[in-house]
């Protein structure tokens, strides 16, 4: 199902999602939730082959935001978009086998958890670890579209800490002077790493960058799933229209370290649980979820189940995926040649002598 | 048929490859209505509008990560460096995002990243380098610096159709200095492969771009003055290297002198001497020597410039001493 | 005159600039425009080596910005800021010099135009071409200042066509956080080569990305001496009363091309016109000093054949000048080793024969 | 005294001199109250203070411009990289504004860049990289490579003491896995001298950083299995080269082989052959041989890491060919 309803219906707004589609929205943060979790179980089982980095308190925001594109939108997700990803069509296997470092793993066991993508068919891009490059990259996705007249829109979400690299600024403010259909959402979770939002950026709000680009910028609350499906939206619609990109700034809050092993020595006591039990999105959603719509706690838990039984199916198979062939590590680098060469001292060897037979004529060695 | 300069001949190659697909566009700084500071895209703006000749900020790194994810949607785009030096600040996402993607995301990322590289030209430190060693030891690049007029033109054909990045360095010194008349037709240049410039048997000197010209000047003075038959390999595209052509003439002359305008330390003479050595070392009569730059930044003044850049002397007695080694 | 005088009184305020100071003012503009035009003769006499970069219009805010700096202040010029490099205390001489390529030019013949600096004495840094990268050369220049608490403030300049690149971003945005006392000042002069600021960037305002910094942004009219004095003034007085950095916008117009040979076949017609008839900065000021200050014609002409006898005796100085020894070029590079070694093949072809005279036993060769 | 690990070394040395000299600081992302992701930096917040421990916003450009800035005012920065995959993003400033500010502009520029190197850590192609070939054609620059504790330490203060601007590799797989009993005192390491890590008289291994160890194993494997008597050289200094300690091993065993981490092509080992090449051809019996890096993107997986890059294996074997040669 992932794929199809990533689709939002085209012309609705922020009022009329369906039941359904208020339903579909829990299920996709539940999802990135469960997921994450197993994951955290492979991890603590050295199953995953290197980091783990979690989404824990932001599904809102990546999940919502994420909803407002078409199928045929392309998606630029960070390393905290695993719900984006999701909504977009990645599936809970390919997220699995690629933490796992699999043979079958969607990079065929070349890049590290998340970083993967498909813009053949569902339209996301594999990020790189450098902050701020998808800017510029997504920047020349979104000009294709309007060069082509298309009518899709790009959307790539950088982190308050990714807003103070050059590679933003370049690539925001090309995009806004191309008036490409661009959305730019500043995830800002408060921390990059270690280091909070206001030693990265003396700007109290990250929304007032637009300004200096001519594009408009807004803030909403990240933490709540329908705000971000919101903004988001209209952002979305004004790129369609022509008006050019938006930066949104999704407020939220990262919950658990940078990456798993780090112990968030540097947050001041209380404010992760602070952040837990006040304003944790999966309780607020389903607290909406029942107040506004009706919602009964047994559809979200048949939700929770079935999100449980695709998470439990996925593991199995990603378990029992094979790791990849070593030789397959020099395939593809290039269109042409479609494969490197093995170094000499590997199999090479012999012929390697062969090709160092000497001319008798030279030199003072015996044969 | 007319002479055409080297810079013509990119001019055309270029307005060639943007008749014949649609997907082929230019992006970079003044390249517009004004034509680039080499006019090297002038009338292509008139041409072929607004949407395919785009005047973009100056932002390196912002067009070129523009220009991949442009690739990976199906276009085919050419960035253009105003001086080829400003590559630097596009390094990055160069040798991270653009040089990785088809190996490690399966994107496709056909486009050409060219400009106005080297010296000879009292262009000071900023204006006058030469930075295709920094480029070498990343795989997912590819690398041409054409020495002539129909290298140039069937190079940036052959760049603007590779399925990969191409960096594709022109040199400024040859912009005008160069001409000649062009081969009919399509006149497509392969990537890896050398060309040789002149046959010869008892030397060889193997280079690349403006010092192929003086390796020639060098040849003939030698000739006439030495006697000496010497061979000038001109390698047009420098990654690929094009091995076999590097070996046969190793072979057939047993003595290499490389030459390039780079620095000598860390300059793609020490690759192309590793090279020899895995592929040729018994054939060697002496060992290769290497004319290039003197390891410091490129001075303004003539006589400063001319004193740290090879010249046709220095070509002249690095070859006698390796003909009499 | 021109160390000394570089020196606004301590608590100065627009207001209070002395009579002095004002013809002062003045003398700067003219010295500028009168060593550009003698350098265009010398360039059309192909006696300058490389291109020439003219700020004429410009005078006024490259004039007034840098004079509200003490000596010990750091100004980091750019192409444009002949003026701003004057007012700091470098010498016709040493412009005339630079520009010939002398070797006793302030950089032996190693860098281009006004590419050239004094830390020691006077207090500007040597520019290189590459835009934006003096911006965080000058946090960093000014985060000495603020570490060692110095009563020192730093200025840089960048075009509006810099305003583009990541250094720029990275630069500013470091100092904003680290509250260096660092003034930036963009001098808008519409164009960057060809483009025009609009294709540069989408916001109408360049002073408005301040905000996205978290610092002041102002905007003035750089055509104004004693504006542009003001307003930089102004935020040097608040960077050296440890208020971290400003964003100035100095609106001003590039009348000249890009470098000598720019036909500026680009600007629309009339533009360049209308600003050299309404809106020159040394007319504009003449006025001024008349009207407002009782400045008579005569003291102006006093001052305008002061310059130029000094260009005059500058650039006979210059001429006589010798060229570089090509042998310095090697000198330099490191601390240590004080000078790189010559290649083998110029004079090092003996001894690099006799390196290799091999032993007897190698090889079939004679020798 | 007790045994230190490398990465405790670098830490001592950057310690031992932010208390000698007041102007020495450090800044970079994440290195303060955190201590860096790798925690090199622990502690020295609490130390010395946020005026001498600053954490940075993610810009690399920005605070290496910065920490250039500085150190013309007379300080002695030190950067670090959080992993030095990111230097490529100071690339330009590095290699335009630093590497030339003393020749063009009389600039002195001491200033220290570090950082987390090298793979054989299941880092993937971003979390791994060995840029210093990058850097070895921009004169002004130099570049340190420790392999041991020892040395780390030395060779950080040599670099800090530097008046000039050094490239510190740190190799994050021997981080926590080589530690030895430092020197006793300032144990200060020059730059530009290499290191005889074994002596021998048949083969010699010229390498550097992680790959010393592999060559020391495979010496040992081959002196037990082949009688072999195996010299292994370690760099130490990549800019400056000890020619004469290059020179030294080649005349004394006559037959080289040259490990390195980095891709085969474009990395260091070019500029090595070069100069054997140059220096003592008539010494050499074979060939000079590379064992290095495959020439792709370096992959995540174990079974691909370890295809790509070299092993202990890969050095046995191309050692008994030259031996056999
Ligand atoms: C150019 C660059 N510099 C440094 C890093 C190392 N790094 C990885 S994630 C990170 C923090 C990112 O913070 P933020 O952008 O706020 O994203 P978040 O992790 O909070 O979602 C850093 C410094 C990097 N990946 N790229
Ligand atoms: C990073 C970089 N890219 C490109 C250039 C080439 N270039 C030199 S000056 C210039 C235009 C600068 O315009 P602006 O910043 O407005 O300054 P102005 O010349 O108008 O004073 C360009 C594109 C450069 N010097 N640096
Ligand atoms: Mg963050
Ligand atoms: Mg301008």
């Amino acid at each position: 199902m992932a794929a199809s309803s990533a689709t939002a219906p085209a012309r609705a707004s922020s009022a009329d999602l369906t039941r359904d589609q208020l339903l579909e929205l829990y299920y996709w943060m539940r999802l990135t939730r469960t997921l994450e979790e197993r994951l955290v179980n492979l991890y603590r089982q050295t199953k995953v082959v290197g980091g783990l980095f979690r989404s824990l308190g932001q599904e809102a925001c990546a999940v919502g935001s994420a909803y407002a594109l078409r199928r045929e939108d392309v998606l630029s997700p960070l390393i905290r978009n695993l719900g984006s990803m999701l909504v977009k069509g990645a599936t809970p296997l390919e997220v699995l086998r690629q933490y796992m470092a699999k043979g079958d793993s969607p990079t065929r066991g070349r890049e590290l958890n998340i970083h993967f993508g498909d813009v053949e068919d569902r339209n996301f891009v594999g990020q790189i670890s450098h902050l701020g490059d998808m800017v510029p990259v997504m920047a020349g996705v979104t000009l294709s579209f309007r060069l082509r007249r298309e009518p899709r829109v790009g959307l790539v979400y950088v982190g308050d800490g990714a807003t103070s690299t050059g590679a933003f600024h370049e690539g925001i403010n090309f995009a806004a002077v191309q008036r490409c259909p661009l959305v730019v959402i500043v995830e800002n979770n408060r921390y990059a790493y270690s280091t909070p939002t206001d030693r990265q950026c003396a700007a109290e709000r990250l929304a007032d960058k637009a300004a200096g680009y001519g594009i408009p910028g807004v803030r909403g609350d990240g933490n709540d799933v329908v705000e971000s499906y919101r903004l988001t939206r209209e952002a979305v619609d004004r790129a369609r229209a022509g008006g050019g990109p938006t930066l949104v700034e999704l407020m939220t809050y990262r919950r658990k370290g940078h990456a798993e092993h780090d112990n968030q020595s540097y947050v001041p006591a209380g404010e992760i649980d602070r952040w837990a039990s006040e304003n944790d999105p999966l309780d607020r959603y389903s607290r909406v979820l029942g107040e506004r719509h009706g919602v009964v706690a047994e559809e979200l838990e048949r939700i929770d189940t079935r999100v449980r039984g695709e998470v439990d199916r996925a593991t199995d198979l990603a378990e029992a995926s094979p790791p990849p062939e070593a030789r397959d590590a020099l395939a593809g680098v290039y269109a042409d040649p479609p494969a490197m060469p093995v170094l000499w001292y590997r199999d090479g060897i012999r012929s390697a002598v062969q090709a160092h037979e000497r001319p008798a004529s030279w030199g003072t060695h015996d044969g | 048929m007319a002479e055409v300069t080297y810079l013509e001949a990119i001019r055309q190659g270029l307005t060639e490859e943007m008749e014949r697909d649609a997907s082929v566009f230019c992006l970079g700084e003044d390249i517009g209505k004004y034509g680039g500071a080499f006019k090297v895209t002038e009338g292509l703006f008139d041409r072929f509008g607004a949407d395919r000749v785009i005047d973009t900020p100056i932002s390196e790194t912002g067009f070129v990560g523009a220009a991949a994810g442009a690739a990976h949607m199906g276009l085919r785009p050419v960035c253009e460096m105003q001086f080829i030096d400003f590559v630097s600040c596009a390094y990055s996402i160069l040798t991270n995002y653009v040089a990785t993607a088809r190996y490690r995301a399966f994107l496709p990322c056909p486009m050409v990243v060219r400009g106005p590289s080297g010296g000879y030209v009292r262009g000071g430190p900023f204006h006058s380098q030469n930075p295709e060693a920094a480029f070498l030891h990343t795989p997912g690049l590819k690398i041409v610096y054409p020495a002539t007029a129909a290298d140039a033109r069937g190079l940036i054909k052959s760049a603007i159709r590779d399925d990969d990045c191409v960096l594709f360095f022109e040199h400024k010194y040859l912009y005008r200095r160069v001409k000649e008349e062009l081969p009919q037709g399509d006149g497509v240049v392969p990537i890896g492969k050398a060309r040789l410039a002149r046959e010869g048997k008892d030397l060889s000197i193997i280079t690349y771009a403006a010092t192929v010209w003086k390796a020639l000047e060098a040849a003939a003075e030698l000739e006439r003055d030495d006697g000496l038959s010497v061979e000038v390999l001109d390698l047009r595209s420098l990654l690929p290297l094009d091995d076999d052509a590097i070996v046969a003439t190793v072979k057939k002359t047993n003595r290499v002198l490389i030459v390039h305008e780079d620095t000598v330390t860390g300059g793609i003479a020490g690759e192309l001497t590793a090279r020899i050595n895995e592929l040729a070392f018994e054939w060697l009569d002496a060992p290769v020597r290497r004319v290039a730059a003197h390891d410091v930044p490129l001075p303004y003044a003539p006589q400063l410039e001319d004193f740290v850049l090879p010249q046709t002397s220095d070509i002249v007695r690095a070859a006698r001493w390796l003909a009499a080694y």
